[in-house]
């Protein structure tokens, strides 16, 4: 089922900078979906158009079955939320727990009700035990988790988030891309992410779309668009590193390697099946 | 090691002459004696010359000076609420403009003093005045001598009145106006910034030497007495405020302002613009 | 930039201990009574007595005294400078006078002694807001606020310029870091210069800092309509009893107070 | 020969944070040394004292045989540029050009050798075509180049760079690295990067630095850092994925690796050795 459809988008700022140059995407229900491009390629400006934050120059976005542009604002955030590339922009108010009422509030609910969103959102990306501290007193990695908590309270359908992972240590990258998976798995959030990190997407994602230029030159599961560095040098970006050493493997000593691996697991697997010959004659 | 020396030779014949001078000795306890004891006295001017501390005011004066501000402050809350209402991202602009702005009075701004160099704050609500109004900027002052009150100890909590009345209305509606009247005047931007900047710097002096000088102004003697004694010492105050730190700070700061909105104006117009702080079209020159 | 360093109040007001454990409506009713009595008293023991309590208060939650004198120094040079003032302009029995450039500056006693009694009370009254803003987070203070009916925009504001103070701090040192390593700092021009563009940089950070802020809250609902949402709970047994004794102890010490004139 | 010596290091917040515990570094002329650490480690405090920006509050840092606090805070500038992480926080001037000229024009050169000197340092980042360009028109990459120029128009001896690829694309962080490495190899200037990418560190550094809590706890070459993946995840760190991907093969498939490669050359060398008999045979 489609949740978000995205149709000949595009988009032009007010200083001529054409952003987005005919833009179609179909988000499924329940999908974990990548938009992979280099610094420039459009992924901000596409992502703010999904919720609504600007206004598509032609083109359109399908909300379930409805134009974006004929929904109320209001339903709208409510259905997509997202999560901005700098917390320090989004996060406004003085403590972690105001900030997370911030969203519910705006939705009129009762007291009791915006109370319980704010510690259940609170309790899954777990920060609880910080709920009254001061945001100045956060680290990065928890005004990341803080601000997914915010559009969590919220109950989203569809989140969006733009770079979750940049300037995060190799921890904190692993532990939000969890969070998100589980997300993604548990509760059934149709999750879109915007990220120019290669190396994360085969390991997370389930859908990849590779953006450059304000357009769309490829999509499909990590598996099918990763197959040529090539094509990925010449939109700025790389292969994964694993799939460098597959493809070097396989182009230059001839390995017989035909779908490149792109994870740790898989690549282990491709070896293993390569090299166990090896071990056994040997013993 | 060689120039030290020379140096020293340079110096060494200098007493030799001094001296011949009768009156050198005289001489440095009338004028560089006071002038030293004034400039050590004018230190707290040093840090934040234009607040007054907690505690100095007596209960009348402090209930004085609250009402005073009183109404500025219900217009000022009014104009916001209502473009709060009409334009949506005001709020967030105000605030944060005035963490900047906030940020700015931190500036260590270095003043020719006695020693060579002594560093002194500004007040920074010429700039809040010239971007925001003066009524939006007597909020943002408020709200700065509020933080600055608990973060700091400058300033205090019962004096806020005095404080809000000399630093936030004097010296806002004084560089709003010394802005405004400049740009009519077909001043370069820099100098509309430079005057914004001085003017109300000085107001705000003189806004703080009369919260003070009043102080004299309460005893038993006669009206006319006190009311000469209490003008007489408004202008000492104003005076050592502006012999030490705080007059070249005043000059200081109106450049570092002015240069602050020329440079916006050539990085970012588009800025100045919307906040119509400058008309599109020809209202003010690039400096 | 030195003042910066000053800003860490803040840091200790956001630590668990019994007196940030304190309703902060209690304590902003009685360190508000007490700096209104701080100021309306006549002689120099009752400034003195809420020095010393909120002294040793402070000692209780083992606030560095370092900490204490630094933020103490300022006000009170201005307090000695009051001092002279007073001593100049007030009372008739001279003790010390010199003329120099023909302007007189006499020094009377009337005048010290009432000098004396402000410099006391700056002592008090400050110590007293030390008491308050080394224990208070100014989250606290705005619920308190909002709880007292000021109005809410204000409150807004306030928490706006707070929550982005340090940010922009943050910000403006590492400019200014990167402008003096590049030695934008060497003479007094370039540093006016230097000073010049930060500060414009600083606005201009701001102004798109604001933009991307009300992005992101139109994002989340926002229409224009409240931002600060948690409020404060009424007020429990513990707060009673913490606002009972408190008076009790005021009193008391406000009785030894005019005892002791 | 010890350019920087760093010694004892402590440093201490105002607010009483224990940023640095005692660290001890030599930084050898010419080489390429990477400084890495979770966030919060105290990189950046690190840096912050090698040019004299912070003072430390124990032990010292020594320049050239002389004490950083004994010399002028101008000659150490000169000596020791640094870049910081965001762009944005350096580049204050409206024009490229001028950008750059700001450093050089403080050190009270003529004109002309000003103009030399940005006119060197732009060629050197290859940005000699955008010198009259606004900054704002500039992408990240080129910001971060401008940044780099602008410090290298002083003609430091030892470049200090802070996150120097964080925000970027895979194709801004290989040139960024790129030029790095050939201002070090052909200008022979020291260079010292903080960073938490640990995938760059093996590629192009000659020595690593890892840190954790204000500490340093393990140095030497990448290859022999690089050991074991429970240690690096103890300081919030991984192995590189590549390293990852034999360590897996080594310990859970018994594969016969002495050493973990770190880079995809040295994995493919390891393969090859392990596979030809494999291919020998099935010809
Ligand atoms: N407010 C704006 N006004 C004018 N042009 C803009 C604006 N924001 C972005 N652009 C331009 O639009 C294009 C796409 O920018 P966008 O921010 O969407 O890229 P991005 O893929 O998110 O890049 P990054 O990885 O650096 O975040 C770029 O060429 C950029 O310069
Ligand atoms: N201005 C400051 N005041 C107080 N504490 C600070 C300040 N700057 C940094 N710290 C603290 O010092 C420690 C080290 O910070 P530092 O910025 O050096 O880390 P880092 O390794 O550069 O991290 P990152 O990878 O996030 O840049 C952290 O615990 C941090 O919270
Ligand atoms: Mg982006
Ligand atoms: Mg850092």
């Amino acid at each position: 089922m489609i949740t978000l459809k995205v149709e000949g988008l595009r988009y032009k700022y007010p200083d001529g900078t054409k952003a987005l140059n005919g833009v179609n995407i179909d988000v499924i229900k329940g999908e974990f979906l990548a938009i992979l491009g280099a610094n420039g390629s459009g992924k901000t400006t596409l992502l703010k158009h999904l919720n609504g934050l600007l206004k598509p120059t032609f083109g359109s976005i399908i909300l379930d079955g409805k134009r974006l542009s004929e929904l109320k604002p209001s339903e709208v955030f409510r259905k997509v939320g997202m999560v901005f590339q700098d917390p320090n922009d989004q996060l406004l108010a003085p403590t972690v727990e105001e900030d997370v009422a911030f969203g519910p509030a705006n939705l009129n609910l009762k007291y009791e009700e915006i109370m319980n969103r704010v510690m259940n959102a609170l309790e899954l990306v777990e920060m609880k035990k910080y709920a009254k501290k001061t945001i100045n007193f956060l680290s990065y990695g928890q005004r990341k988790r803080t601000c997914i908590a915010g559009i969590l309270a919220m109950e989203p359908e569809v989140l969006v988030l733009d770079e979750p992972t940049s300037g995060l240590d190799p921890d904190g990258v692993k532990s939000v891309m969890k969070l998100l998976k589980d997300l993604n798995r548990k509760r059934g959030i149709t999750i879109i992410i915007a990220t120019n990190s290669v190396d994360l997407v085969p390991v997370y994602t389930t859908r990849v779309v590779i953006m450059d230029k304000g357009k769309i030159i490829k999509e499909g599961t990590p598996e099918s668009v990763f197959t040529d560095s090539r094509m990925l040098e010449d939109v700025k970006l790389e292969l994964p590193q694993i799939a460098q050493l597959m493809e070097v493997l396989r182009n230059k000593d001839k390995f017989p390697i035909n779908e490149l691996p792109l994870t740790i697991e898989k690549a282990r697997r491709e070896l293993i099946n390569l090299i166990k010959p090896v071990t056994l004659t040997v013993n | 090691m060689v120039k030290k020396v020379e140096n020293y030779k340079i110096f060494a014949k200098k007493p030799t002459r001094i001296p011949k001078s009768r009156y050198a000795g005289f001489l440095f306890k009338i004028i560089i004696l006071p002038y030293i004891i004034i400039s050590i006295l004018g230190i707290p001017g040093v840090a934040f010359g234009m607040h007054i501390t907690e505690g100095i005011l007596p209960p009348r004066w402090a209930i004085f000076w609250f009402i005073i501000i009183i109404p500025f402050v219900i217009i000022g809350t009014l104009k916001l609420k209502k473009k709060k209402r009409e334009v949506p991202g005001f709020l967030p602009l105000v605030g944060i403009v005035g963490a900047a702005v906030f940020v700015f009075s931190c500036f260590p701004i270095p003043v020719v003093a006695l020693n060579g160099m002594a560093t002194a704050h500004p007040a920074g609500t010429g700039m809040s005045a010239m971007l925001l109004g003066p009524f939006v900027s007597v909020i943002i002052a408020g709200i700065a001598l509020f933080i600055q009150a608990l973060f700091l100890a400058h300033g205090g909590l019962t004096t806020l009145g005095v404080n809000i009345f000399s630093m936030g209305i004097l010296g806002s509606f004084s560089g709003y106006f010394a802005f405004r009247i400049a740009q009519r005047l077909r001043f370069k931007l820099f100098w509309c910034g430079f005057f914004a900047g001085v003017i109300s710097d000085i107001f705000t002096y003189i806004g703080t030497s009369i919260g003070l000088g009043l102080l004299v102004l309460e005893g038993g003697e006669s009206f006319f007495a006190t009311v000469t004694q209490s003008l007489k010492a408004m202008l000492e105050i104003f005076v050592v405020f502006m012999v030490t730190s705080q007059g070249p700070l005043c000059i200081a700061e109106g450049i570092v302002v002015g240069l602050v909105i020329s440079y916006v104006y050539k990085v970012r117009p588009s800025i100045l613009f919307s906040l119509r702080v400058v008309k599109e079209r020809t209202d003010a020159l690039p400096a | 930039m030195g003042i910066l360093n000053h800003v860490i109040m803040d840091h200790f007001a956001n630590k668990e201990n019994w007196l940030t454990n304190v309703e902060v409506r209690v304590k902003l009713f009685y360190i508000g009574i007490a700096l209104i009595i701080n100021i309306c008293s006549q002689n120099i023991v009752i400034p003195l007595i809420f020095l010393v309590t909120s002294l040793v208060l402070l000692m209780t939650i083992k606030i560095p005294l370092k900490n204490i004198v630094l933020r103490m120094a300022i006000p009170l040079l201005l307090g000695a400078f009051m001092l002279i003032i007073m001593g100049l302009h007030k009372g008739e029995t001279l003790i010390f006078s010199i003329t120099p450039l023909g302007y007189e500056l006499a020094l009377k006693k009337e005048g010290i002694l009432i000098g004396l009694l402000i410099f006391s009370k700056v002592g008090g009254g400050v110590m007293l807001l030390l008491l308050l803003s080394f224990t208070t987070s100014i989250t606290k203070i705005c619920m308190a606020a909002s709880w007292m009916k000021i109005p809410e925009t204000l409150i807004e504001v306030l928490s706006f310029v707070y929550r982005y103070l340090f940010l922009l701090m943050e910000e403006a040192e590492t400019m200014m870091s990167s402008q003096r390593s590049r030695l934008g700092y060497k003479t007094w021009f370039k540093t006016i210069r230097s000073f010049g563009t930060l500060g414009g940089m600083l606005i201009i950070r701001s102004i798109t800092r604001a933009e991307n802020a009300h992005s992101a809250m139109i994002s989340r609902g926002y229409d224009g309509g409240r931002i600060l949402s948690i409020q404060l709970v009424p007020l429990e047994r513990n707060d009673y009893l913490m606002f009972i004794s408190s008076g009790i102890i005021l009193i008391s010490l406000l009785f030894v107070g005019f005892f002791c004139l």
